[in-house]
């Protein structure tokens, strides 16, 4: 250490330096930690932890830090604010420097919601070969091999914590259900009906 | 009257006149996984629409021509469903058919709520990776039991066996590049007989030829079937077996 | 973004939203950044850059902060305060691992066994490179260096304390016997090294 140690004399509450102790591990961490790492790193109780974490959600906000905790990917992450936005993309490259494509949003929401799902599973839900896209997705960083079907079985892939971040999600159970579409399913049903019965036999 | 046959396509797997799409596909020299039918619906109507006039005829003809390719395409994904689709009544398929297209749907809405997340989200920007002075992480070692010391030394004094040169005359070709082949094969044929492709073979290629065949089913790629034991073995692309039979069956 | 963005009404003066810039960059950057780096993406000149800096290493320090800023050789970065080393090291714990690579332990063998032995001379009796595996011995510390062949020879590897420990060795001198291989040190070498070029290249 180049700058020697000040000793500042202020009382420091066991609340106060817990919060410094997560900030530190925040600091350095190289995901989102979760509750219980940060519990069993700074050898405190979960409640405790999210007390202080709760402090530090307000030390590190947007619009009064350029350091901003947040609850992302199953953890707590420090990121810069919004407002440095510009003077960041001069330095460093975006998370997803390019936008997705249609298809590649497609397969992503696919293994988001269904995953972990074989690669055969998708095509037939996308009706199109998704060779190439899973490819990409998996070069990115998105997703992920997660096994097996069984043991001679298809790869199966699933969302990575990247994605999550990326995404700005808690966790996955914060993806918002799309399964309200029963009325689309009643009507498609009407319309095919109603051209199967035109159809020669 | 408006040709639909010579329809000009521009898609991602083909471009052409229609027609030449319609005779590939039928040929198998083109398989239908690979082609957006919605593009091709898109063209039509954009044609259709360039005209400014309603030719019911040849919406007729294209109406046949499209539903006819949705419906080998449907077989031609889901070949393991063969026997079940084909036990469905009508009112089942199509309830099997809505309820696919729903699932679709609901994927189209997952990714466009995805991205409008990533359009609030990308512009943020955090750290990928170890930061810079993280502490380095320590690796620990479990109690070893100073015996494997002794035996690892004594491996690497155990005399190699006398050089054989039994393996000399068998070379091994790599199965990559028989994966290769029947890969190229597939992709002409949609389905050969295992015998014929690797007549006057040696043993040794013969045997890495089959291994390069149980990778591709392994991936999904194929399908394997002999009709009895030394029977030949029938080779097919794992989306052809379907497209074939329809075929047949409608002619 | 989950947290309603809170806009708080103060008066944010020019240098402060500049070392706010400063903080959003440290926080994202995987390296020390120098001044001229900073300068570029906050785009802001290197003595005002500096300034903010000295306020930034006021409010980051050691006994007042957990996160702390340093000025390191490459140019500025964050790390974890020094009261949060123990905390630190725990989040940064692997689980133990039970056992050695095949390579690892000959490799091991053969120092403990015939050591000090150079490089060369293991790379000789394995008959592969063995520049990867001394690597990983010598950063789990189970070896370290211990001097040079001759002056400008090469550099010779030995066990260390931990080694022995972990064997559960009082002394080299309690390694198992083999004898079968030969009457002592010298002998076993040329064994190892006869039946070496034997083998197959």
């Amino acid at each position: 250490m180049e700058r020697p140690l000040r000793l500042i004399p202020t009382e420091v509450t066991p609340a106060a330096e817990l919060a410094r102790t997560l900030e530190a591990l925040l600091v350095v961490a190289s995901q989102p930690l979760p509750v219980a790492e940060l519990s069993a790193a700074a050898q405190a109780a979960a409640a405790e932890i999210e007390q202080a974490l709760e402090v530090l959600g307000e030390r590190f906000a947007e619009g009064s830090s350029g350091i901003v905790l947040e609850h992302v990917a199953g953890g707590y992450a420090f990121r810069a604010s919004a407002a440095a936005t510009e003077a960041c993309a001069r330095l460093f490259e975006k998370p997803v420097e390019k936008g997705l494509s249609q298809a590649a949003l497609e397969t992503l929401a696919i293994v988001a919601y269904l995953g972990p799902v074989t690669r055969p599973e998708i095509t037939r839900i996308r009706g199109v070969n998704v060779d190439g896209v899973i490819a990409g997705l998996a070069e990115r960083g998105l997703i992920a091999e997660g096994g097996r079907e069984n043991e001679f079985g298809a790869i199966r892939y699933r969302t990575t914590p990247l994605f999550e971040r990326i995404f700005g999600l808690e966790s996955l159970a914060a993806l918002p259900r799309v399964d309200d579409l029963g009325d689309d399913v009643a009507q498609i049903r009407e319309r095919l009906e109603t051209v199967a019965e035109k159809r020669p036999a | 009257m408006l040709a639909v046959r010579e329809l000009e396509l521009d898609l991602d797997a083909f471009e052409g006149p229609f027609d030449l799409l319609l005779s590939l596909v039928l040929r198998e020299e083109l398989p239908l996984q690979e082609v957006d039918l919605a593009e091709i619906i898109i063209a039509f109507v954009e044609h259709l629409d360039g005209r400014g006039e309603l030719d019911l005829d040849a919406c007729g003809e294209f109406l046949v021509l499209i539903s006819a390719l949705l419906e080998l395409k449907a077989r031609a994904m889901f070949p393991e469903e063969e026997a079940e689709l084909a036990e469905l009544e009508p009112e089942e398929a199509a309830e099997e058919l809505a309820r696919r297209l729903a699932e679709y749907r609901r994927a189209k809405e997952a990714a466009n709520w995805l991205r409008e997340r990533l359009d609030d989200r990308r512009d943020l920007f955090f750290r990928i990776g170890p930061a810079p002075l993280a502490p380095k992480a320590e690796r620990k070692l479990a109690q070893q039991d100073p015996e494997k010391l002794a035996g690892a030394l004594r491996l690497l004094a155990v005399e190699p066996p006398e050089p054989s040169t039994g393996h000399m005359a068998l070379r091994f070709p790599p199965v990559s590049q028989f994966l290769d082949r029947w890969r190229t094969l597939l992709r002409r044929r949609a389905r050969f007989d295992f015998d014929q492709e690797v007549a006057g073979l040696s043993r040794v290629e013969i045997a890495v030829a089959f291994l390069a065949l149980l990778e591709l089913r392994k991936q999904n790629e194929i399908a394997i079937a002999q009709a009895a034991p030394f029977a030949p073995i029938r080779i097919s692309r794992a989306d052809a077996e379907r497209s074939l039979s329809w075929n047949v069956r409608s002619a």
